[in-house]
């Protein structure tokens, strides 16, 4: 069974990657923000993976899954709040496109 | 091969078949029952034509529904088009796999059932909000930003009721909410807070299967028909089907919660296995073997059942009442119910429910861990 | 045991948050003041029934230091396995009942004063809160079980003493007084600070090396409990500095020479407040603390002496200086630095308990007199100089009657309560055995020569007020036409103190020539352990035998003192008698010559007295400058109060504002902004250099945050592969 | 290889080409939906990992509630004409996004790697399996079971749980304010301050 925990760990390297790339190479930002969910459940599948790990009789840890679901709070958080702004933004200009949002810089 | 189909996995095959059967047909004389009390409501005769009274009138409705021609926009987005029925229904029925309708007749017993049963319920909602935005057309569109809407608004004060009963026993299993009208658990303070959940749980259900008052989906005098405009055929008859099950299950939901489950228990007398003692005896004794276990509906199953089947239809029976007597809200109305009343409503009464059981304390059953093993050891052994 | 005991410093903390928080909301004068008032009549009552429960339990010996519990208060983990426990709680003991009678007595009956004197005042619940505050700060000042309480309300009175001496803060002068007040007391805790940690430092190393892990050093009842064995074996040096510092402190909250400073100022604050704190109350604070840790005090004779020296030298030089002032508040100011001087001379002598006697007697005489001064402030309309009074007896009777007893009872005219108590000062500086016996009867004649003083300028200001012509200002005359007598809450309190100046003297003493035998000494007997000095605290000690042994030395039988109080008895009757060889006027017995100094001072005070009614009754006219022509430099030297506050300012202030000023230029201006500046110039530099990276584009800077992520994972693996190969 | 490990690779290829389809479809609502996909491979997933509970929590807020709100803020803005703006990608961006994100993924891959090999012996002597961690007394001691999590979540954890708690309040909050409708004043200003930059953008671009 230690081939499924490890397995989680690269699958969670793997879906962290592509929410990377995600970011990096989409204008809507609503898609962003998909992405970025994308790596926290990597990170999440890593967390519960390794508390399998290291669960044992001796150690009954659950820290993991804990930490896991704080992530999971931090993300909804961050979810109501971007997309509030995502939505505010939509009602001022018809297209979004995250390039256009650069305010500071001018 | 032969190992994948052991006893459990055929027991599950078995029952699982036999409810997507049970389903069916309840759904389809569901149909009939609510016409024949619609208009026995308003006056009116219903159908009798087809069958004495009536009753083959769903078969024949079903035959011609399947045998319709049908028709696919030009413009729909075709994968989410078709996908979006399927998900509705599957998800109504997935569901019912949750909910045991009698002591040891359930699909499954999964530790943290209730919280499947909220994700199921917002899965259905995936279904109408694709079948909308799929069609490409306005008032399905617009049908389905109102169920978004809609459905995220009251999930919330239907999770929340849900809390009380959690609370009351400590166990996130529907099968130990059965522990909690067992005569030794009972304890009559608990209706001060049961019962407005269960009304409230009513409520907030309605609109979430999106039965009048709460139909804004579908409402023909603005949208048409709602998300389902577009659709024909077997393909529509799927998105009633889906919104009777789940109606069906959320009936069973407050049964669980505040009419006793599938306990009989009149506060002095526990009536719950007194069917149990006449029936015949275990299923193995009817040499079926460990497969007998299948449609174990004797016994203590038997009895059970029977109740919970009751109260069942006396449930359904209410959504039909209320379908039959309210008009329906304003969308505005609608969500200031939603946000400003039901909700800051469900959370006095988990303040409440919190003081209740500092006070006189949350069921003690000693059953209630260990159905919460049973299920867990189902998920741990399977991996070996 | 005591645990109501809280009650008494609940009630005025109560009183306070009601008056502070909701007293603009209640918006009543009426309801503000009785309400402090009320709460303070609650705190006299627990503080009788406190005095009450203790008298009748009969508790003996260390039972005597009962501690109340209160909570934890400060716990910290040592390095070793004895940590610091500080609780917040009461000491029940002869020391503290006796101090907290008189205390929440006198401040409520000031509270009711108040009421009436306040009654126009905009400021009123404001007034009460801080008024009630202090009683509580005092309460916890005297009832602290350990030393840290006790600095807290050490601190606390002297922040409500700041706050109500600039209770007027809008006149700036008043505010000034009160920082006046404020930074001298901090000189004075500056030297209480260095002492308290010393007696820390000292009482923890010996119970740390005698391994008693139950004893705390900041606690009195431990600290009294072990103070002989453990100022046995520490160094003379030590134990001389803890109590100069100490004396430090005292110095500072009870104005005596070198801080005396701040106090004629403070009369800047409303009468009642002069009445409670500057002269009832706060100010004995400093003889409390002398009182409570008088081993350490007496463990050295040089340190007696030199409180002894401090004591008579500011009680003679207040004395002076209150010869000439106008202000009928100075005078009274200054005549209540020179019995606190008194009260030091006591401690320094080691008479404990005679100075706690002279606080007692003090307060409410004293009280009286600044309530009586308030009362004609209050009728005079705001007048205070007494050159622009006279002939008030007529209209103000009451007034009159209660300043002229106690007039009559500070000047110790028998047998009113002065009388008993300065005079027992004096027979305890004359009797007292040490080696600096010879300098001592100098103070004696100091103290003798300050009791003449005292009686002189307590007749002038007397008689300068209430007899003589009139000689309001035309502006009064025109305005007011006659001064009025107070109404009734005025006057109550100031007929209870004048009852209490007359008869609470020969009620706590009486000494042995009026007796004819041994004295009666109730309030000795009461404060045995807690003011006795050695011999007091050697009633726990070792057992009421070992003390006799210790005093008596030929029969000791253990049989002979059953109980610890009739040892003390005989410990301070001795004190009297026998074990002292005091100098014998007229080659008489103690008793007569007891008796004729009595009669001698007496008879200077109604001398005084009377010369001082000659003087300024009958044809008298400040105009005339008189006294001012007859002594010349003398009387511009008591005028300008020795010049002592000239000289610190030229001394100590001016330079101070000097070096504050150039420390801001060097320093603040150049040095610290000039850094700050310096590097907000850099970064802004910097910062110009570094835009061009800021493309405002969303993914570019996802672009470095992930280059950065891939730089760092990139190092940590080198290393991690590097240290996995070695 | 057994039923669970052959479950497991289903539901990895699964969730690996959804998240792929994700990042790679043009149509958003598409993209929403794929990513509703992997959230439910991820489900399974954590089922088999024995982390019940945190199963139907992903299942419930994640795919339950999260999504659907992605889901409505998508359909809400996407118009016919949008798809329109929706431009390819800048070619950089491409380029150096991949290059990097390969890099990342082969340093913790090669970490990973590593550190597996350096650990593989100490896994397959001692470390105790799942086998002998089911048998405990309580179940509750059990991995993933709900009250111990719960139990564990509102002793040792109970000032994280705490902030999260504020942290959501805080959130609830700020999403109202800031997708407050127009009507009010702060909007009113905020969409002023929005015309008065846009316009010296265009004055800008226009000198």
């Amino acid at each position: 069974m230690i081939d499924m925990v490890v397995n989680s760990v690269w699958l969670a390297g793997l879906m962290f990657a592509i929410g990377t790339l995600g970011v990096m190479i989409h204008r809507h930002p609503v898609i962003i923000f998909m992405c970025i969910e994308l790596m926290l459940n990597a990170a999440n599948l890593a967390l519960v993976a390794f508390n399998r790990h290291h669960f044992s009789p001796a150690w009954r840890t659950m820290d993991g899954q804990i930490y896991a679901f704080l992530i999971i709070v931090i993300a909804a958080a961050e979810v109501a709040v971007g997309l509030a702004i995502i939505v505010a933004l939509f009602k001022h200009r018809t297209r979004v496109d995250i390039d256009e949002i650069n305010f500071l810089k001018r | 091969m032969a190992e994948i189909f052991t006893p459990q996995v055929v027991n599950l095959i078995v029952r699982g078949g036999l409810m997507i059967f049970v389903l069916l047909t309840t759904f389809a004389y569901l149909t009939y029952t609510e016409r024949r009390i619609l208009s026995f409501f308003q006056w009116r005769l219903g159908p009798n034509r087809v069958g004495p009274q009536g009753l083959l009138q769903p078969l024949a409705d079903g035959v011609k529904t399947a045998l319709k021609q049908e028709m696919v926009p030009r413009k729909a987005d075709k994968v989410l088009y078709f996908l979006a029925p399927t998900l509705t229904l599957s998800a109504s029925f997935t569901t019912f796999a949750l909910i045991p309708v009698g002591e040891q007749v359930a699909l499954s017993s999964v530790p943290v059932a209730i919280l499947f049963f909220l994700g199921l319920s917002s899965m259905a909602a995936y279904g109408l909000i694709l079948a909308g935005w799929s069609s490409q057309s306005k008032y399905p569109f617009l049908g389905s930003l109102r169920t978004c809407a809609q459905v995220i608004s009251y999930e919330l004060a239907l999770g929340l009721c849900l809390l009380v009963p959690i609370m009351i026993t400590g166990s996130l299993n529907i099968n130990d909410f059965g522990m909690m009208y067992r005569s030794e658990n009972w304890n009559w303070a608990y209706l001060v807070v049961l019962a407005p959940a269960a009304i409230l749980f009513l409520i907030s259900s309605l609109a979430e299967t999106g039965r009048t008052p709460f139909d804004l989906p579908e409402c023909e005098a603005e949208i048409v028909a709602g998300y389902h405009t577009e659709y024909s055929s077997m393909k529509y008859a799927m998105f009633p089907m889906g919104e009777y099950i789940a109606m069906v299950a959320m009936s069973a939901m407050v049964v669980h919660m505040l009419l006793g489950g599938y306990h009989m228990n009149l506060g002095f007398v526990d009536l719950t296995y007194w069917a149990g003692t006449w029936t015949a005896g275990p299923p193995e004794a009817w040499g079926w073997g460990a497969y007998g276990d299948a449609i174990s509906l004797t016994g203590k199953g038997f009895s059970t059942t029977m109740t919970f089947i009751v109260k069942l239809f006396l449930l359904i029976f209410t959504f039909m009442w209320i379908r039959a007597t309210f008009p329906r809200l304003r969308y505005d109305q609608l969500m200031r119910f939603g946000w400003k009343w039901l909700l800051p409503a469900t959370l006095v009464l988990i303040f409440a429910t919190a003081i209740l059981t500092a006070i006189i304390g949350p069921v003690q059953a000693p059953a209630v861990d260990s159905a919460a093993q049973a299920a867990m050891e189902v998920t741990l052994n399977a991996r070996h | 045991m005591f645990g109501y005991a809280w009650l008494m410093i609940a009630f005025p903390l109560i009183g306070a948050a009601i008056n502070g928080f909701l007293g603009k909301k209640i918006n009543n004068k009426k309801i503000s003041g009785w309400l402090g008032t009320a709460m303070l009549a609650g705190s006299f009552a627990t503080a009788l029934a406190v005095f009450f429960d203790y008298q009748s339990r009969g508790l003996q010996g260390a039972e005597r230091f009962v501690e109340v519990p209160g909570w934890t208060w400060i716990a910290i983990q040592g390095m070793s396995e004895r940590y610091l426990h500080i609780d917040f709680a009461l000491l029940i003991d002869p020391l503290s009942v006796t101090m907290m009678l008189f205390i929440t007595g006198i401040s409520m009956l000031i509270h009711m004063y108040s009421t009436e004197y306040m009654s126009h005042d905009e400021g009123l619940p404001r007034f009460f809160t801080y008024l009630n505050l202090f009683v509580a700060m005092m309460l916890i000042l005297i009832l602290g079980a350990n030393i840290p309480m006790m600095f807290v309300g050490w601190e606390g009175v002297g922040l409500c003493s700041y706050l109500l001496i600039g209770f007027w803060y809008r006149n700036m002068e008043n505010a000034k007084c009160g920082m006046k007040a404020f930074i001298t007391n901090r000189v004075g805790d500056f030297g209480i600070l260095i002492g308290l940690f010393m007696i820390f430092q000292q009482f923890d190393a010996y119970f740390r090396m005698h391994g008693m892990t139950e004893a705390s050093a900041l606690d009195f009842k431990d600290i009294l409990l072990n103070a002989n064995a453990v100022l046995s074996v520490m160094s003379p040096a030590d134990a001389l500095f803890i109590a100069l510092f100490l004396f430090l402190g005292a110095c500072g909250k009870s104005a005596q020479f070198p801080l005396h400073i701040w106090l004629p100022d403070a009369m800047a604050g409303p009468t009642p407040v002069s009445a409670l704190i500057h002269a009832a109350t706060m100010v004995t604070s400093g003889v409390y603390m002398v009182t409570r840790l008088n081993p350490v005090f007496s463990a050295n004779e040089t340190s007696g002496f030199i409180v002894a020296c401090i004591g008579a030298g500011t009680a003679f030089m207040a004395a002076t200086i209150a010869l000439t002032q106008n202000d009928i508040k100075k005078v009274l100011a200054y005549s209540t630095v020179s019995q606190l001087g008194y009260m030091f001379l006591a401690c320094g002598v080691g008479a404990y308990w005679v100075a706690i006697f002279h606080v007692i007697t003090h307060a409410f005489f004293k009280a009286c007199l600044f309530l009586g001064s308030g009362s004609v402030i209050h009728g005079m309309h705001e007048e205070q100089d007494t050159r622009h009074m006279g002939g008030l007896a007529k209209y103000m009777p009451i007034t009159y009657w209660t300043f002229v007893i106690s007039t009559f009872a500070i000047a110790g005219i028998f047998p009113l309560a002065g009388f008993f108590s300065k005079d027992e000062i004096l027979w305890q500086v004359a009797i007292w055995d040490s080696q600096f016996k010879g300098a001592a009867s100098f103070l004696y004649w100091l103290a003798l020569f300050t009791a003449l003083m005292t009686a002189f300028y307590m007749g002038r200001v007397t008689w300068k007020t209430f007899l003589g012509k009139p000689r309001w200002t035309a502006e009064f005359k025109k305005k007011h036409h006659h001064p009025h007598e107070s109404h009734l809450p005025m006057t109550i309190p100031l007929m209870v103190l004048a009852t209490m100046a007359v008869i609470s003297g020969a009620i706590l003493f009486t000494p042995g020539w009026m007796t004819g035998g041994e004295p009666r000494e109730p309030l000795a007997h009461f404060l045995d352990v807690s003011a006795g000095g050695p011999e007091g605290l050697m009633l726990y000690a070792g057992g009421t035998g070992a003390m006799d042994a210790q005093i008596h030395g030929e029969h000791a039988e253990p049989a002979h003192g059953e109980d610890a109080g009739h040892g003390a008895e005989e410990a301070q009757g001795d004190g009297h008698a026998a074990h002292h060889e005091p100098f014998m006027l007229l080659g008489g017995s103690v008793t007569s010559t007891e008796m004729i100094m009595a009669f001698g001072s007496v008879l200077i005070a109604l001398i005084m007295l009377i010369l001082s009614n000659r003087r300024y009754t009958g044809d008298y006219d400040p105009k005339k400058k008189a006294a001012q022509k007859a002594f010349g430099p003398l009387y511009a030297f008591s005028y300008n109060k020795w010049y002592i506050d000239e000289i610190y300012n030229n001394i100590l202030v001016r330079p101070g504002v000097w070096l504050s000023s150039k420390a801001w230029q060097i320093f603040d201006v150049r040095l610290i902004d000039g850094i700050v500046n310096g590097v907000a110039k850099v970064l802004g530099a910097l910062g110009e250099l570094i835009r061009p990276v800021q493309t405002g584009f969303v993914r570019n800077y996802m672009l470095y945050l992930l280059a950065g992520a891939v730089m760092f994972m990139l190092i940590n693996m080198w290393s991690y592969l590097l240290g996995g190969a070695s | 290889m057994d039923g669970q490990l052959l479950a497991w690779w289903v539901l990895a290829i699964v969730g690996s080409l959804s998240a792929v389809m994700m990042v790679l479809s043009r149509n958003p609502v598409h993209s929403v939906l794929y990513l509703v996909a992997n959230f439910l491979t991820l489900v399974g997933i954590y089922f088999l990992l024995s982390a019940p509970m945190m199963a139907v929590v992903q299942f419930v807020v994640y795919a339950g509630a999260i999504m659907i709100l992605f889901l409505f803020v998508v359909m809400f803005f996407m118009s016919p004409e949008a798809r329109r703006w929706l431009r390819p990608e800048i070619k950089s961006q491409w380029v150096f996004g991949t290059l990097l994100t390969v890099m990342m993924l082969t340093v913790v891959y090669i970490s990973l790697f590593t550190s597996g090999r350096v650990n593989q012996g100490e896994l397959e002597m001692g470390r105790p399996t799942i086998a002998m961690a089911g048998a405990a007394e309580n179940p509750r001691e059990e991995l993933g079971h709900p009250a111990g999590l719960g139990v564990r979540m509102f002793s040792y954890h109970a000032l994280p749980f705490e902030i999260a708690g504020l942290l959501l309040l805080a959130a609830l909050l700020g999403a109202v304010l800031v997708a407050r409708d127009e009507r009010s004043e702060g909007r009113q200003h905020l969409a002023h301050e929005f015309e008065k930059a846009e316009e010296a953008v265009a004055e800008e671009v226009q000198a």
